[in-house]
């Protein structure tokens, strides 16, 4: 791919501007954790802490404070990426009482193999027999705490489909704005998704029908492609729709040589996408 | 002190078919592979599997026809993919799944470590985690009037399968300082037996030169068996990394039903001793290199 | 006071006595802990350890696994006792976890103000007027947990006076067997006071009606002394009353020399008695 | 990381008059003394005290009219007595005390730091505590028909004032191995903000060569002030042990009226600094007698 910033035009693969895609919605004094499997996100919040986020604090693997991995390791839940850090968190305690807290751990990232038009998220399993079903799925892990616990909830997803942006998931693993409307607030539910970054676009909520509406689509995408890849009818803006910003090529740079030097940003991506 | 220390045979000779049987795992980490190829050997039947977020011990239990429940977070060995045996077992509904959050499963196990009848939580509220599993999960109010709750049943295992760093004849279990995760925490806690292996059984002075590192009584502990490498080819900071090689090899075998089964005799069966399975498993050379700093990000 | 052991006479103090009689009543397997001020049950254990019962689990102060202390030191709660532990025992979660399970910690040495005719005890307030109280005692600390979670119970007081073995306590602290009968039964509460040994005697509890019930006097005591000093009627014993045992010589040079030289034990007596 | 570091005056301004403050303390151990001097030296008033075991430092607060209310499960000196001071104001009726057992008032701090209405117990049932409590504590059914548990519902304090080994600028706490009362691990969770003393602010760097010895992380602290022996009188072990003559003067003074109000002033508000009131306390050879090895245990 490639697009511009500022007057530069920069090669970058769609990997790397979804790492800065998502590392534009943490700012200074967020509080961020991650599990496993989670390399695009773990990529955007060393890079936000890098440039315009140094004081975003990030937990790795929800056990190490303000740690200094020397690179991604191939695991976000391994050592390797909570080497050096400043406290390890006790998992059964404080962890938790971190995470069912409103105060702390204030945004997530959530990954998950389905996501529907309100925000809910499956990672359990798909079909419609719960004891028999078309494909077992890993499990909700921490997912379906960390949603409903009044944390904004920010998605990233490396393949934009109909089979993984479906109208209704096949079970709620994670629940996002569940039947839409106020039906997330009616349940004492606080915080809720935000934003979605996939493959193609970035994706917000209208904030009344809490469906998922366009919000950008990436530069070369366009939006008959975006609506072509999502099984339910998206949202549009009101007004132009602009594209999303490119990487710069200092946050490449930091990205490649610094940050994720192995590339493990890009697994999980059907096909591997190089500038 | 009670002596405690065992053989494998004889530890794992204390679950019986049909037990729940909790295991400390998380992923790729920390997990009790010797006395999870002992239930394989033994032809354990119709365990109930407890767990948080378990990987390729999962696999082979369900591999082996050990395992027919589940009861946990998530089965996955993260970077090397989903498990494919337990994936068929529960899609062909021969592994019973009872998915929990982690702060749900977390209540079900402390509640059983403090005998209590539930423990609530605000996590999983609105999902159908909560709605398909009214026997263990419930929506109560708050008899002081504030937000609803989910109560979490309580969840007392038969068994505790816990792999640690070092432990006495007596077994007084210590940690190295890593990762606490919390089925350590609560799930020998919970349980009605617990049994332990080791990286190495010590005199009990080595343990009190850092109480604070102890993590289990030896008097809740009924065996302990020393077995180097134990979480072999799970990882086990600070002393060793995953083993890379060997998950891959697995996730290649797992897709077919002829390899699986001829794997699980020759690597998990067969061989007599924890030497022989590090042997078979790649030897001197592969000890060194998950013993690499690197690999454990030490 | 003075006693015999075998054919021997032997001088001892009442502390001693007991120390003995209290730590009769622990045996291989057991599993104890103490909180503070609890000099005559720390003696206990560490002189049943030492003698009878060498598997007597000890979790010095709540903290410390198989503590070696020097000498029972000035504070029954400070790091003094519980040096050279095994384990330290968490105290939010791990100790409690054991506390709260019947199966753990099956016997507590419980000592109060006030105890009544069916072993309830007070630590918390004299007088009527629970926010006015006429003395505020220092408060139930972690008595009423370990009361009322299925631990067998044994009562130490070393002032058995009408004032501190009271019909029925100003403010139940901790359960005994409540209202007497099945009181305690009923409310799902297992275990329960099994034994008081006193600064005169040794109680126990009748089986049905769990009214407090003399076992045996102390060497030189009248079960006339025993009663005038009980504030409610004392159940007498089927059969003989027994005298309790005085200490052995072996068992007092332990206690004076190796367990307790500094004579800790004696603190909490109003008189303190010397052989 | 965001700067926290800050003097005892400004701390303790964060403080208001009526505020809950939940105050590290067990008996003689632990507890963040300079804060709670400086709290007498600001004249706090109407302060509602949650502590665990309280020793001196309630008879302190209790003697400078600071407090009106008091949370906990005890007050007591241990082998020095009662507190006379904190008893005389609850026997006139000067300070209201909800008396909860240990486990009750964890389970409604545990509450408190999980956002979770209450959290059940089965400790004390049958006592007159909860009985007499309808407000915070409640008998319930078992949603799942088991045992009836004690609700204890949520306790959030406004303040948890903390004394450690040592912090660094950012409010990342750290204690060295020794025991962990409960307090330490929960009323900083459940308080809506925490005050830390501790004995050395250090590098960052000190901090990460043992991660696991870090007790708070930096974004949960609002303020931490460097106190070397911040916890005297009481022991913090295993820096110090506590001051048995200071301790044994205190409840000799507190027994009158007229030499409590002059140890108030010239002994807690007159000393301008930490090291003018450790002076007064009996300068360097009182601290030579409480490092002892032989009064820490160690």
């Amino acid at each position: 791919m490639s697009g511009r910033s500022g007057d530069m035009a920069v090669d970058y693969s769609i990997d790397e501007l979804m790492v800065t895609a998502l590392a534009a919605h943490f700012v200074d004094g967020d509080q961020a954790c991650n599990g496993m499997a989670s390399f695009i996100p773990v990529a955007a919040f060393m890079l936000a802490r890098m440039t315009h986020a140094p004081e975003l604090i990030w937990i790795a693997s929800s056990v190490g404070l303000e740690p200094r991995p020397k690179r991604i390791p191939a695991s976000t839940l391994e050592a390797a990426l909570w080497r050096d850090s400043i406290m390890y968190i006790d998992q059964y305690t404080d962890f938790w009482n971190l995470v069912l807290n409103g105060r702390w751990i204030t945004k997530f990232c959530v990954g998950a193999a389905q996501m529907d038009c309100h925000g809910n998220v499956n990672n359990s399993v798909i079909g419609d027999d719960y004891h028999r079903p078309e494909v077992r799925l890993p499990g909700t892990a921490g997912l379906a705490d960390l949603c409903s616990i009044g944390k904004d909830l920010y998605y990233w997803h490396p393949d934009h489909s109909p089979r993984s942006f479906v109208e209704k998931v096949d079970f709620i693993s994670g629940a996002g704005y569940l039947g839409g409307g106020d039906a997330r607030a009616r349940l004492g539910l606080g915080g809720g998704p935000q934003a979605v970054v996939s493959n193609l676009a970035v994706m917000d909520f209208h904030p009344e029908s809490r469906r998922m509406r366009l919000k950008s689509v990436h530069p070369g995408v366009t939006v008959e492609q975006v609506r072509a890849a999502t099984g339910f009818e998206l949202m549009m803006p009101e007004g132009a729709l602009p594209e999303t910003a490119s990487p710069t090529p200092p946050q490449l740079q930091l990205i490649r040589e610094v940050i994720d030097p192995d590339g493990m940003r890009k697994s999980g991506f059907r096909t591997r996408v190089t500038s | 002190m009670q002596e405690k220390a065992t053989s494998i045979e004889k530890a794992v000779g204390l679950i019986r078919n049909g037990d729940v049987v909790a295991l400390q795992n998380m992923a790729t980490q920390a997990a009790p592979m010797a006395l999870v190829r002992e239930m394989i050997r033994q032809q354990k039947r119709s365990i109930g599997l407890v767990v948080l977020v378990g990987g390729i011990a999962v696999d082979w239990l369900a591999a082996a026809g050990v395992i027919d429940r589940l009861i946990g977070a998530a089965v996955s060995m993260e970077q090397f993919g989903l498990c494919q045996q337990y994936r068929a077992g529960v899609e062909a509904g021969r592994i019973r799944v009872e998915e929990l959050s982690e702060s749900l499963l977390n209540a079900r196990l402390g509640a059983g470590a403090r005998q209590l009848p539930f423990l609530p939580s605000r996590g999983a509220i609105g999902t159908d985690l909560v709605a398909q599993n009214p026997d263990n999960l419930r929506m109560m109010d708050d008899p002081f009037g504030g937000r609803a709750v989910v109560a979490c049943r309580a969840l007392v295992p038969d068994v505790a399968l816990v792999h640690a760093h070092r432990a006495d004849r007596f077994g007084n279990v210590q940690y190295e300082p890593t990762a606490m995760w919390p089925d350590l925490a609560v799930m020998p806690y919970a349980a009605r037996r617990v049994l332990v292996t080791a990286e190495e059984i010590v005199d009990s002075e080595i343990l009190r030169r850092h109480p604070e590192r102890t993590v289990l009584p030896g008097f809740m502990v009924d065996a302990v068996v020393e077995v180097p490498f134990g979480a072999h080819p799970t990882s086990f900071f600070p002393a060793y990394g995953y083993d890379e090689c060997f998950h891959r090899a697995w996730t290649e075998i797992s897709r077919d039903a002829g390899r699986t089964a001829a794997f699980v005799d020759n690597q998990l069966r067969t061989p007599r001793s924890q030497a022989e399975y590090l042997e078979a498993a790649g030897g001197e050379q592969m000890l060194t290199r998950i013993r690499a700093r690197e690999s454990t990000g030490g």
